[in-house]
């Protein structure tokens, strides 16, 4: 148990982590872990939580769902008392077993089924829900749409990836477009394609004037190159898997001008919560983009909670540990993120995010945080 | 031209299936090689040919010389390309492949421009299938793939051909007409011949020589006219009875069943 | 139950009709390939208890006849029926499975086995049409299905022993000999008690002793059993020796129909198969 | 009219390139009787193997693809010596599971040099839009469009004349007697495995040319699938046709139904055009007589 | 078989254990399950891994009975996995269908969609037929997907806890004994599946189905009812999945999974249920044993750190494609060597 005091015979802290680093979404999946054992690194070097060290027991699950549910019941079995998961496939997989452990769980899988404590008690949302970022989307697309002059509403569309993670926002964007008057259409983009010709020409049928985009970085980029080709005057705004380095890096020319709504603030916009990650990185030779500092908060927000159980002289145990999550309020990520609140009603963690452009193949800074209702 | 020297041959490397087999084929002759079912008169073929090695047959002791040139350690591409080809037993057409196309793969070893010229010797031995070129073999009947099968011998201008077993599923008269072609082959060409039979009685019509095995081994040989004065040639393989008549099925099983209650 | 076991120690015989009677009629069948004909009009009758050889040249349509029979082919003209049971099977308008559980077996040009059963699995498969056992208490190997298949045990029993193969009993058929895989073959189609049995080429390329072997178990299952044959065979001295009648086929036209000794004297046969 | 236009040219456009990705997997089955489960990572490997020539070497482009296909050959001959050799003769369902594992193998072996990030891809060949009939389709498009036609003619030639093509037919039907026909099976078997790598990686770096290189290139391997099927496994031509109808079927269904439906739709015309021509529209039919 | 037995009826010749060696054996196996759970002290993970492979070993019977017996290969498996679970699943949830209920339910709905997807298979063969079955598998998990009112959509479907009485039986442990106890008797009664007439009709088809036709094998009927039945084993375990998971979501079921199990009983051996069971327990445990290892390789080398996934990715493939150079026929082969060596001993050569 932990407890008071923090000599340096305190026990470590085992914390669980599975990884996607050779599956198909190791792309964001390998930087992302970076970030979290960075963190870890990071902390332990600087004596970890009040003189507990934490142990990442950690290993690539290659986004299996098995190997997920197999390297999470042998670190349970080993003792770990929280857990980071990554995709949607293994935190929906996962949740029903973590509530009957009690074993408080964060993954960069920001469904807003998991914010509801009854559903998904164990969860904990550290990014604004993809309901959350498209409603945004959708708040800034009409502000701008006045901004310019125009009259009335704009027409939103909202291109996603085939699958769960995909449709995950379209029920609430949807809702939130119709509730204020913008027409709005969604089409899932197929998976592997080399083109997204047709659905650009049903979306140029449609008269969008916004297009949101909700996958991951390489379709993404060919979408707007696509865009471009086709001469589409509708501005795009990527949701936060694509609103990374690889999109400018993948669409080049085609990603300039492209907006972004990204719940972590990106290196090319610094802010002081990328000070001791980036010079973590530099000293130990590792590269610092989004996905980086996002595994990094992620595992900073959970590192606080503990903290908070420390402190309050408790035992560190999972039910503890969420307890200690559903006091935190605002907490501040040196401007990373939105600050994070959760209570024992919601594990909606983060509220807003700003949208960024990208301009000179970077992204910079064009709103301060809009939150979703 | 070819010395088979006391070979061994093991599948799989426990069943032993030549046990010190010896036999000499002469240039511009034919041979007939014959022996009951599982003798291992193909396993013979297949060790000269060089195709044992793909069913994990291996020739463990013993040689086999062609031409001065020892060659049971080549790979088959290159004995057919020293001029021997075995026409395999079960005929083995390719069956999503023409009639001319199989004739086309028999010519593989050989240079392009003979081709045409090959092809034409071909048709005018094997009419039909010249009538038959462009049809898939696999739906020749039985008697044009095995004309097929010798066609594409042919396009390969070997000089020592096996045949394996060249009338089996044949009907008695194109069993003939393949037994003089392949007799006009051997005189016309100067191919020599090496005849695998069950038919024992035209094999020996048309070889010069003769061997008989028996459970892997050569347990008689001599010219056709020796051998068909020998008793057990006379009953086993020819089918003959003491008088010389031939036996009827139909007795036989009388004569068997009376065994069967005896024993 | 006892009535039905006491069944299977009849003989081989599947057929109703007395000896003589009409088993099958084939007529007048047109059967082509894409334009190429393979039968033009055959008809001919085969008789309960007989051996009817079918002879031709190669490509003269006896396989495909025999497989219009089975089912396996669908003549586009002409009828084929077939008389079991106190009824009229119109074949040419059955499945082959249909077919085999009117009373019609048969064995293949090529060895058609199964290759991975071992010869009791082998032999107990061509008993299938008559077993009856649901699919549940086959799952369950209850009373019935365990009752049915010891019961099935002693008949294939019976076969194993006309043929003089009990000592490959549990060989894989895959690694015997030709000569027995010809006899498995044989008594697969004997385990389904059949009618008529057909058998396509049963001696190709076995030697004097086989054959002879071969000739014994077919006049045994015709003598002794009964059962109609009718058989394709290339070995004109089986033909002779063992058959009843003969039906020779040629371009897919029946040429002559008679006894052996009729046939071989006629000059198309000669002409066209026997040659000088 | 616009619309219709549009989604033709992009499904003819993308057809063609499936239909190229196709190519190399049919030459194999022509060849062995092999599916290869690892074509989609041949690909892969070919549009790394081009832009490491390209960009972390610095060679021109034209040198950087001759080196790239003789990487590919290379590739085919060691798949073929050490994984495909070995199981000549073994029952078709494990060859096709080693080509699984192989696909594994090769993903980490791709993820060990290059790591798993994608990458942008120098435009070898431009992407500018080029405008027919009022619809736009980028140049590079084109480009895979003729690659793909004389790959084709190519393919269709040496199978149907050429000494090398019967023999490699003659392989895939009986390899005992190919080789008593002095037909080297196993250089047949190399033949294959190249130039089907070569074909792959000529696809994979017209595929990474529009949407650049990554590991995700390998999920071309998948979508070959229906492909080929629909055309006929054995089949040349058919690799094209399948690939253009598939592709404006997913073309159609995106642009005219949308909702995700695309690659459910063709492979719900698959199941029913194969109940119709059980061996795809030009494949062979399997001889089965008794 | 051990020389010198002799069976005095056809009875006890026909029995599935003939000698006393094999039922020797098979008590020891029944011994070791049975045991199995306090002989590593009721911890949870190594249950959970035999859970695992138990789960697995009754897809993987179900899978060889469709391929390994029946011969027509199938890359649907993880799609009827998927029915089983949403099956149980939705029944259990919105229905309140008593959980073991569902079991069976779920294991009869999916034998009638596998029937319904074994249809091509009456004029596909082959490689072409495993592409009807990939289609059927794109299409089973695009219809769960897109289904939204039965299925949820995309949304995970959260199945209640299996209870008896007041005890929560999804625990690794309590699980454990449902588990096996179906294991158990799927074996079993695919066991005596084949030593009757729709067994060997399936082998029929596989061997030579123009020859099972002609033998009166209605070959279209067998070969839905093969897929039947195998499906209806894999919808057991698609069921067992969801109430010890107490979750479905359709990413479980992709068709990485179908290719799983396909490697399960190619590995372990075609046509056999102990080779099913060998395959389900090689493939589960590889990837546990490469990741251990890979943790264990990274005390020793940290440096090699970045590297160990892709090695445990590398030697993933690469170990199945030397079991298949190796031992083509699979584990079961190697099983019955090692058998037939003790068998004769001491009289082996
Ligand atoms: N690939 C093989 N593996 C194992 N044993 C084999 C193999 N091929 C042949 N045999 C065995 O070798 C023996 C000789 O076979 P072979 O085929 O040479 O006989 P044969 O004289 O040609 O007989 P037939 O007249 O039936 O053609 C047989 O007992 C056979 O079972
Ligand atoms: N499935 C088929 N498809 C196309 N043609 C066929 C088919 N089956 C048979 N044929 C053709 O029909 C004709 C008759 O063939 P069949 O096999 O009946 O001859 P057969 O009399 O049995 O000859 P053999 O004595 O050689 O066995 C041949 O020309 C053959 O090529
Ligand atoms: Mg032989
Ligand atoms: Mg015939």
């Amino acid at each position: 148990g932990g407890g008071a005091g923090g000599g340096e015979e305190a026990a470590p802290i085992k914390v669980g982590a599975i990884f996607d680093l050779t599956g198909p979404t190791s792309d964001v999946g390998a930087p992302y872990a970076e970030g979290i054992k960075g963190y870890v690194a990071w902390l332990n070097e600087n004596g970890g939580i009040d003189g507990h060290q934490i142990e990442l027991i950690s290993a690539d699950y290659a986004y299996k769902v098995d190997q997920a549910e197999q390297l999470y019941s042998q670190f349970v079995g080993e003792g770990v008392v929280a857990f980071q998961g990554w995709g949607t496939g293994d935190t929906e997989a996962l949740r029903s077993r973590i509530a009957a452990d009690q074993i408080p769980f964060m993954s960069a899988s920001y469904s807003a089924n998991l914010v509801d404590p009854k559903e998904a008690p164990y969860n904990f949302v550290i990014g604004t829900t993809y309901s959350d970022q498209a409603i945004i989307a959708i708040k800034w697309a009409m502000d701008d749409w006045a901004a310019a002059g125009n009259e009335g509403k704009p027409k939103v569309a909202l291109v996603h990836h085939d699958s769960p993670f995909g449709q995950s926002p379209v029920e609430d964007a949807k809702a939130f477009a119709e509730a204020n008057g913008v027409e709005f259409i969604s089409m899932a983009m197929p998976k592997g394609a080399t083109d997204y010709v047709a659905e650009l020409t049903r979306i140029q049928e449609f008269g969008a004037n916004y297009i949101i985009i909700h996958t991951v970085s390489s379709p993404a980029a060919v979408f707007v190159k696509d865009a471009k080709a086709q001469g589409v005057d509708a501005k795009i705004i990527n949701l936060n898997w694509c609103s990374d380095e690889f999109f400018i890096e993948l669409a080049g020319d085609a990603a300039e001008g492209v907006y972004g709504v990204q719940p972590f603030t990106p290196p090319s916009v610094p802010v002081d919560g990328h000070k001791t990650p980036t010079e973590w990185a530099k000293a130990n030779g590792k590269d610092v983009d989004v996905h980086f500092i996002q595994g990094w908060y992620t595992m900073d927000v959970m590192a606080a909670g503990i903290r908070k159980v420390i402190e309050e002289g408790k035992d560190v145990t999972g039910p503890n540990i969420k307890a200690a999550l559903e006091s935190l309020a605002n907490y501040e990520t040196g401007g990373v993120t939105y600050p994070i609140t959760f209570s024992a009603d919601s594990h909606r963690g983060n509220l807003g995010s700003r949208v960024y452009q990208v301009s000179g193949g970077q992204w910079t800074q064009v709103t301060d945080y809009i939150t979703a209702p | 031209m070819l010395q088979v020297n006391n070979i061994e041959v093991i599948y799989n490397k426990v069943i032993l299936v030549l046990k010190g087999l010896s036999l000499e084929v002469p240039q511009g002759k034919i041979v007939a090689l014959l022996g009951a079912n599982g003798a291992g008169k193909t396993t013979t073929l297949k060790a000269i040919s060089g195709l044992l090695k793909p069913e994990d047959g291996e020739v463990t002791d013993g040689s086999i010389v062609f031409e001065g040139q020892e060659i049971h350690e080549k790979d088959a591409e290159e004995i057919v390309r020293l001029g021997i080809f075995q026409v395999m037993e079960g005929r083995r057409v390719f069956e999503h492949l023409t009639a001319e196309e199989n004739l086309m793969a028999g010519a593989y070893t050989r240079p392009g421009r003979e081709f045409r010229e090959d092809l034409e010797r071909v048709y005018t031995y094997f009419p039909r299938l010249k009538e038959r070129r462009h049809q898939r073999a696999g739906y020749l009947s039985g008697g044009e793939q095995q004309m097929l099968a010798i066609g594409r011998a042919l396009m390969a201008r070997p000089k020592l051909m096996l045949l394996d077993e060249p009338s089996l599923g044949l009907a008695p008269l194109l069993v003939r007409e393949i037994f003089g072609i392949i007799q006009r082959i051997n005189q016309e060409q100067g191919t020599t011949i090496l005849l695998v039979e069950q038919n024992a009685n035209l094999a020996l019509q048309i070889a010069d020589y003769a061997y008989i095995m028996e459970n892997g081994r050569v347990v008689l040989d001599g010219t056709p006219e020796v051998l068909r004065e020998n008793a057990d040639v006379r009953e086993f393989y020819l089918g003959l009875t003491e008088v010389g008549q031939r036996k009827s099925y139909r007795e036989v099983k009388h004569y068997k069943r009376r065994k069967r209650w005896l024993s | 139950m006892p009535l039905q076991l006491r069944g299977f120690r009849h003989p081989l015989n599947g057929s109703t009709l007395e000896p003589g009677q009409t088993q099958l009629r084939v007529e007048n069948i047109h059967l082509a390939f894409g334009g190429v004909g393979a039968l033009a009009g055959v008809s001919l009758e085969v008789r309960q208890s007989e051996i009817l050889a079918i002879i031709g040249p190669n490509g003269a349509g006896k396989t495909s006849l025999l497989n219009s029979i089975s089912g396996l082919y669908h003549p586009q003209k002409g009828r084929i029926v077939f008389y079991n049971h106190g009824r009229e099977y119109e074949l040419t308008r059955m499945k082959p499975h249909q077919i085999a559980a009117a009373g019609v077996a048969r064995s293949f040009q090529n060895i058609e086995l199964f290759r991975h059963m071992t010869v009791l699995d082998n032999l107990m498969s061509g008993a299938h049409v008559h077993m009856r056992a649901g699919l549940f208490s086959s799952l369950f190997y209850w009373g019935p299905a365990q009752r049915e298949q010891i019961a099935f045990r002693d008949f294939i029993e019976d076969i194993i022993d006309l043929l003089e193969i009990p000592a490959i009993r549990y060989k894989k058929v895959g690694a015997l000999a030709y000569g027995l895989q010809k006899r498995v073959e044989l008594g697969r189609a004997l385990a389904m008690r059949p009618a008529l049995l057909l058998l396509d080429e049963p001696m190709a390329g076995m030697n004097t002793e086989e054959k002879e072997d071969m000739a014994r178990f077919i006049l045994d299952v015709n003598e002794e059993h009964g059962v109609t044959i009718v058989l394709i065979e290339h070995d004109m001295g089986v033909v002779m020796d063992i058959s009843d009648r003969v039906v020779v086929l040629n371009f897919g036209r029946k040429i002559a129909e008679g006894t052996p000794e009729e046939v071989s004297k006629n000059p198309a046969v000669i002409e066209a198969y026997l040659g000088h | 009219m616009d619309t219709f236009i549009q989604l033709t040219l992009t499904g003819l456009t993308n057809g063609m390139i499936l239909a190229l990705a196709a190519l190399g997997f049919v030459l194999i089955y022509k060849a062995s009787d092999v599916i290869n489960f690892a074509q989609g990572e041949f690909l892969m490997i070919g549009a790394y193997m081009l832009y490491a020539a390209i960009v972390q070497i610095g060679l021109p482009w034209t040198v950087g693809l001759a080196v790239t296909l003789l990487g590919a050959v290379v590739l085919g001959v060691l798949v073929e010596r050490l994984v495909l050799r070995p199981l000549i003769g073994e029952p078709i369902i494990s060859v096709i599971m080693a080509t699984i594992g192989l696909s594994s193998l090769l993903q980490a072996l791709v993820r060990m040099v290059w790591g798993s990030q994608p990458k942008a891809f120098p435009a070898f060949i431009p992407s500018t839009p080029v405008n027919i009939l009022g619809a736009t389709v980028g140049a590079d498009r084109l480009w895979a469009i003729a690659v793909a036609v004389v790959m084709m003619l190519l393919f269709a030639f040496f199978f149907q004349r050429s000494r090398e093509g019967i023999a490699m037919r003659a392989v895939a039907d009986d390899q005992q007697a190919a080789m008593s026909m002095g037909i080297s099976v196993k250089k047949v078997f190399a033949w294959a495995w190249s130039i089907a790598a070569m074909t792959a990686a000529i696809a994979g770096a017209l595929v990474a040319n529009i949407i650049g290189v990554g590991p995700h290139l390998s999920h071309f391997g998948l979508r070959v699938f229906p492909v080929v099927i629909l055309g006929g496994l054995d089949s040349i031509p058919g690799a094209i046709i399948g690939g253009i109808i598939i592709g404006l079927l997913e073309s159609y269904a995106g642009g005219y139904i949308g909702g995700g439906v695309n690659q459910v739709v063709s492979f719900i015309v698959l199941v029913v055009i194969l109940m119709v021509r059980p061996y795809g529209l030009f494949g062979q039919e399997i001889i089965e007589r008794v | 078989m051990i020389s010198g037995t002799f069976h005095t009826s056809y009875r006890s010749d026909m029995a599935l254990r003939r000698t006393w060696l094999e039922r020797l054996r098979l008590g020891l196996f029944i011994a070791f399950v049975l045991a199995f759970p306090f002989l590593v002290g009721k911890k949870p993970y190594p249950i959970f891994l035999m859970n695992q492979i138990g789960i697995a070993t009754i897809g993987a019977i179900g899978l060889n009975i469709l391929v390994g017996y029946t011969g027509q290969i199938s890359l649907g498996q993880g799609a009827f996995m998927a029915v089983g679970a949403y099956t149980a699943g939705i029944l259990t949830a919105r229905f309140g269908v008593p959980w073991w209920l569902t079991i069976p339910i779920a294991a009869l709905v999916t034998a009638a969609i596998g029937a319904v997807f074994g249809i091509p298979s009456l004029r596909l063969k082959g490689l072409y037929l495993a592409i009807a079955t990939l289609a059927a598998q794109e299409i089973i998990i695009w219809v769960v997907t897109h289904w939204e009112a039965v299925t949820g959509g995309v949304d995970a479907l959260v199945v209640p806890p299996p209870m008896l009485g007041s005890l929560r039986m999804n625990t690794d442990f309590r699980f454990y004994w449902i588990i096996w106890a179906l294991a158990g008797v799927t074996a079993l009664l695919t066991a005596n599946l084949f030593r009757t007439r729709y067994g060997r009709a399936f082998i029929a088809i596989r061997d030579q189905d123009i020859a099972a036709e002609v033998m009166g094998v209605n070959v279209f009927a067998y070969k839905l009812l093969a897929f039947a039945v195998s499906s209806f084993f894999v919808g057991v375990t698609g069921a067992l999945i969801a109430h010890y998971r107490g979750i479905v979501t359709w990413e479980r079921f992709t068709i990485d999974v179908s290719v799983l199990y396909l490697a399960m009983i190619i590995i372990g051996g075609l046509g056999s249920i102990s080779g099913s069971l060998f395959g389900a327990a090689f493939m589960t445990l590889l990837p546990a044993l490469l990741t251990n290892l890979g943790r264990s390789l990274r005390g020793v080398f940290p440096a090699m750190d970045e590297f160990i996934p892709y090695l445990q990715q590398a030697s993933f493939g690469l170990v199945i494609i030397l079991f298949l150079i190796l031992e083509p026929e699979g584990l079961k082969k190697i099983w019955d060597d090692i058998k037939n060596y003790f068998a004769l001993w001491p009289f082996s050569y």
